[in-house]
């Protein structure tokens, strides 16, 4: 995977994003803030034009553009999440990525979360959608898969990660504050976080 | 929805521009969407920075000026400001003594004001502390959660930390007594209604004509229960008794006893509860020392109220009724 | 109904009570429901009240203080109080330069007041002046009719007149005074919703959600039209124009722009109207001297704004400026 | 008619009040603020009370309590309205009133309103039903009708002035503020001075 691979998966996470606004809205405002959406949108939306205006030239460049503009343009939790995951994947980026590499990237994307937000597995936050993911992506990769099926296998075990959030009692993020209430409700953030998988393997899922 | 606003979108810029215009004696950065202290930095005073998401209004712009804040940032709607607004309010109001950051406990504010301050210390000398304000005795509290909300106390917080500033005490100093208001401080929320934020369009919570919220925070976030709707004299006393359970405020002098509204109560409203609230502290044995009644911290366009109570002391008292100059909260001056 | 009250039929007394207990600084008659200044009356200088029905909160009582009013009467809800209370008011602000009542032009408060002033020309030699305030370009005026309501210019006749009485000006100066900002005031207001009177336990008129009140009054009564709900910029239009249309604002020294909230609206969004206002006054050449932008008059629980223009001179702008120390309006004290 | 007798048809109005209580304030709520039903009926309970305390010993002290009473409870434009109109009855009341007395206390009543008020005819206010009662009243009495026929006669034309106010465009009070929307609905100060006319046929009629 080269810059412009990579930076086909970041265009069709904004994609994803834009569409699923409103979903992403209302999961919030189950259990939050109803800004999930809003915030996302307006941040993806501006990593595209920051793309489209100065195409960066490594795939280093390019996340550390993604983070600083998530950082710069999201406000609320999922802002430096985010923003933080794109900057430590910035830092752990080689110059072309292949499947082992993109996960060792994301995995420095899942510490950055973590150590940005103290979330643990469990506490019902993006976390519970990534690290299921990058798990399954280093076990295809372990086990020898196409990087179309490694990618598929992290995207489904996003999804999983996000459907298994449903019951859970939040510990962290505003949904922590309902308490009891906040089971029921699937996180707005590992919802998100799922889209970025699918994303990957949709614009990523084709070469190897 | 119906709103006195143009384009949604354009919510807080259109505000910023109409504060901007009601008080000249503020500056206003609208590409940074940051209000500073017209006379900003002051040469030997920490500066105070705080901010959040909008929709508390007066909440934090309101509470720029000499004895108070010297530069707020408005975020979007119930959704924090990012790092760079913060870095340029620190810059703004950096008068050589440091520079404190009262952040109220949302995951959002918080890691952004400490994105900011890593950045703030990548760059350029300015030493800055934070201050985390928590004071919502409806938020269970724990070592594994998000821990408790920021609310009422971030009003008095402002206040007594600011008045502390303009005596020209050390950065260290302010934050200790930042830190101490916070911790004498426990608050309690209710809604009558749900608030409509601008980019929604609809009510973030429905509730029904006789049922209203308990617990709940400024952002729309529904409650802890939902309760059938109860006189005046029952709601306070669902507000103050969690409060009392929380923290002993006996002893001591007295309390400062803070009655807020959420946006679309009115005053008439508010004193009432205010009496209830006297009443209950009375039958208490605690007394109160200094008081404050109106909109100060509110959620857009919420019909409730939050009951603040802050233990007070020699220090806070004299602090409390220090001049303080600005467009939401004006004496001595 | 939702409202933060215990008995609808105590919504008065229990506001009272709140309003006592927050400011101790203010003496409350709770049998004749009236609030007076603590060191009422001031010897030598002339006395100040006013008063009407409750539910404009914190008109008049939160305008009790040094520099505005020294006594406000308070009525049943949306009902002009009786002349024993203005009576009694006026007695206790009798500093011996006379008092003057302001009056808001209601049929009701108008003949109540002149009663009280027959009252007390027949029982003492306490002289008494009175004004009536008229600024509401919704109602048309003739000399057949009961004439425009006053709103808005209430609250700038109560502080600029409060400022020339502290002056020590007499009892025609400051009559004189009050009759030229009236004179030089006019309002306009909307309703977004009705407001619910406690003891009417339901909204006084029903508006759909796509449709406003043009030209309301601070009772609930009906406006003169009612219109689809229009964003922020067209509706500064709406009450600014007719404003316009009535008075000749141009020349002189600009003007004192109020745009005031109705209760339930949030002052994120009378920024915005005041940014729309502002612009319109930019286009019309109309330079704004000062500006007042908060709940100040309102009507219980409407959602809604008004906008009170007031041509400016030397004076008025001398007096807007002097100090003033009330629950409601402080500055410089 | 004497003091029992008069405070007979004070006590009757009282009743009537309190029972049209609801119809006077939907009709002040329809072009006004909602408070003609509450305000008398604050206003009269009040009388009530005042009289029981101290039963007054002449119709002019009768009327004079029952004036003071209104201005000092009821407030709004009611009761300087209805009290102006007793105290200036009291000061026109013999010690014993007959029918043309009534009509002459009934009369000084009226000029009370207008003097305080300043309404004329075919405003939309209280004069529009209590001018004609007391025209009808002095024609009655010029007639020789009994006080029977009389009082009754003043009663129906009050209740046709109310009648007539329904079409009319308020010139006073607060229902002016409506200008052409206040077309079409009777005037609440009308609908009381009408059932004060009516508690007059009833409480004094039966006598001559
Ligand atoms: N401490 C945390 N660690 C990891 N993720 C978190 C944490 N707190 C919140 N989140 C994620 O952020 C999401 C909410 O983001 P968003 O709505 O944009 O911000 P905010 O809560 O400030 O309104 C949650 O659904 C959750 O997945
Ligand atoms: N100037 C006036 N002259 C005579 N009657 C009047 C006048 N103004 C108002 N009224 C009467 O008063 C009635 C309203 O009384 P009420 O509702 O008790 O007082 P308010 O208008 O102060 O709420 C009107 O229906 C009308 O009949
Ligand atoms: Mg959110
Ligand atoms: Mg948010
Ligand atoms: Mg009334
Ligand atoms: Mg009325």
């Amino acid at each position: 995977m080269d810059t412009d691979d990579l930076g086909a998966w970041i265009r069709e996470f904004a994609r994803l994003v834009a569409q699923n606004k409103e979903k992403l809205t209302d999961l919030d405002s189950a259990i939050g803030d109803g800004d999930h959406g809003a915030n996302m949108d307006r941040g993806m939306t501006a990593v595209v034009a920051a793309l489209d205006a100065e195409p960066p030239d490594s795939p280093s460049a390019l996340f550390k553009k993604v983070g600083m503009t998530l950082i710069s343009k999201v406000g609320g939790a999922s802002g430096p999440l985010y923003g933080t995951a794109f900057l430590r994947m910035a830092a752990s980026a080689d110059t072309t990525v292949d499947t082992a590499g993109f996960a060792k990237v994301l995995r420095a994307g899942l510490d950055g979360v973590v150590a940005r937000g103290k979330a643990e597995l469990g506490d019902k936050t993006m976390v519970d959608a990534l690290a299921p993911a990058v798990d399954a992506l280093d076990a295809a990769v372990a086990a020898g898969a196409s990087q179309k099926e490694a990618l598929r296998a992290a995207a489904d075990a996003a999804g999983q990660g996000r459907e298994a959030t449903i019951p859970l009692v939040a510990r962290k993020g505003r949904a922590s504050y309902l308490g009891e209430r906040s089971a029921g409700h699937a996180d707005p953030g590992a919802t998100s976080t799922t889209l970025l998988l699918i994303a990957a393997a949709t614009a990523l899922g084709d070469e190897d | 929805m119906k709103k006195l606003i143009n384009d949604p979108a354009n919510v807080i810029a259109d505000a910023l521009h109409g504060l901007a215009l009601a008080h000249p004696e503020l500056r206003v950065d609208h590409e940074n969407r940051i209000v500073v202290r017209g006379d900003a930095p002051v040469q030997g005073k920490v500066g105070l920075v705080s901010g959040g998401g909008s929709g508390h209004e007066p909440l934090h712009a309101g509470f720029v000026g000499r004895g108070m804040l010297d530069a707020a940032c408005a975020g979007e709607v119930f959704t924090s400001p990012v790092p760079d607004q913060m870095v340029a309010a620190t810059k703004a109001v950096d008068g050589g003594a440091g520079v404190l950051h009262i952040v109220k406990n949302y995951t959002g504010d918080v890691m952004n004001f400490e994105l900011a301050a890593e950045m703030v210390a990548a760059e350029s000398g300015t030493e800055v502390a934070s201050v985390i304000i928590d004071d919502d005795v409806a938020v269970q509290d724990s070592l594994y959660t998000a821990g408790r909300r920021g609310v009422g106390a971030t009003v008095l917080v402002e206040k007594i930390a600011g008045a502390a500033a303009e005596e020209g005490r050390s950065l260290g100093e302010v934050a200790d007594v930042a830190r101490k208001v916070n911790a004498y401080a426990r608050s309690m929320g209710l809604a009558l209604t749900s608030c409509t934020v601008p980019a929604a369009g609809k009510p973030t919570f429905d509730l029904p004509d006789d049922q209203m919220e308990v617990g709940i925070g400024i952002h729309g976030e529904p409650g802890r229960r939902r309760v059938p709707v109860a006189p005046a004299n029952e709601i306070a006393e669902m507000l103050v008794s969690p409060i009392l359970s929380d923290l002993d405020f006996t002893g001591g002098d007295g309390v400062i006893a803070f009655v807020n509204g959420m946006g679309a109560t009115p005053l008439i409203e508010l004193y009432i509860m205010y009496n209830e609230v006297s009443q209950l502290l009375a039958k208490a044995g605690i007394p109160v020392a200094r008081s404050l009644v109106g909109p100060y911290i509110t959620s857009l366009d919420m019909a409730g109220c939050s009951v603040t109570l802050l233990k007070a002391d020699d220090e806070i008292l004299r602090l409390w009724d220090a001049p303080v100059n600005t467009p939401a909260l004006r004496r001595g001056v």
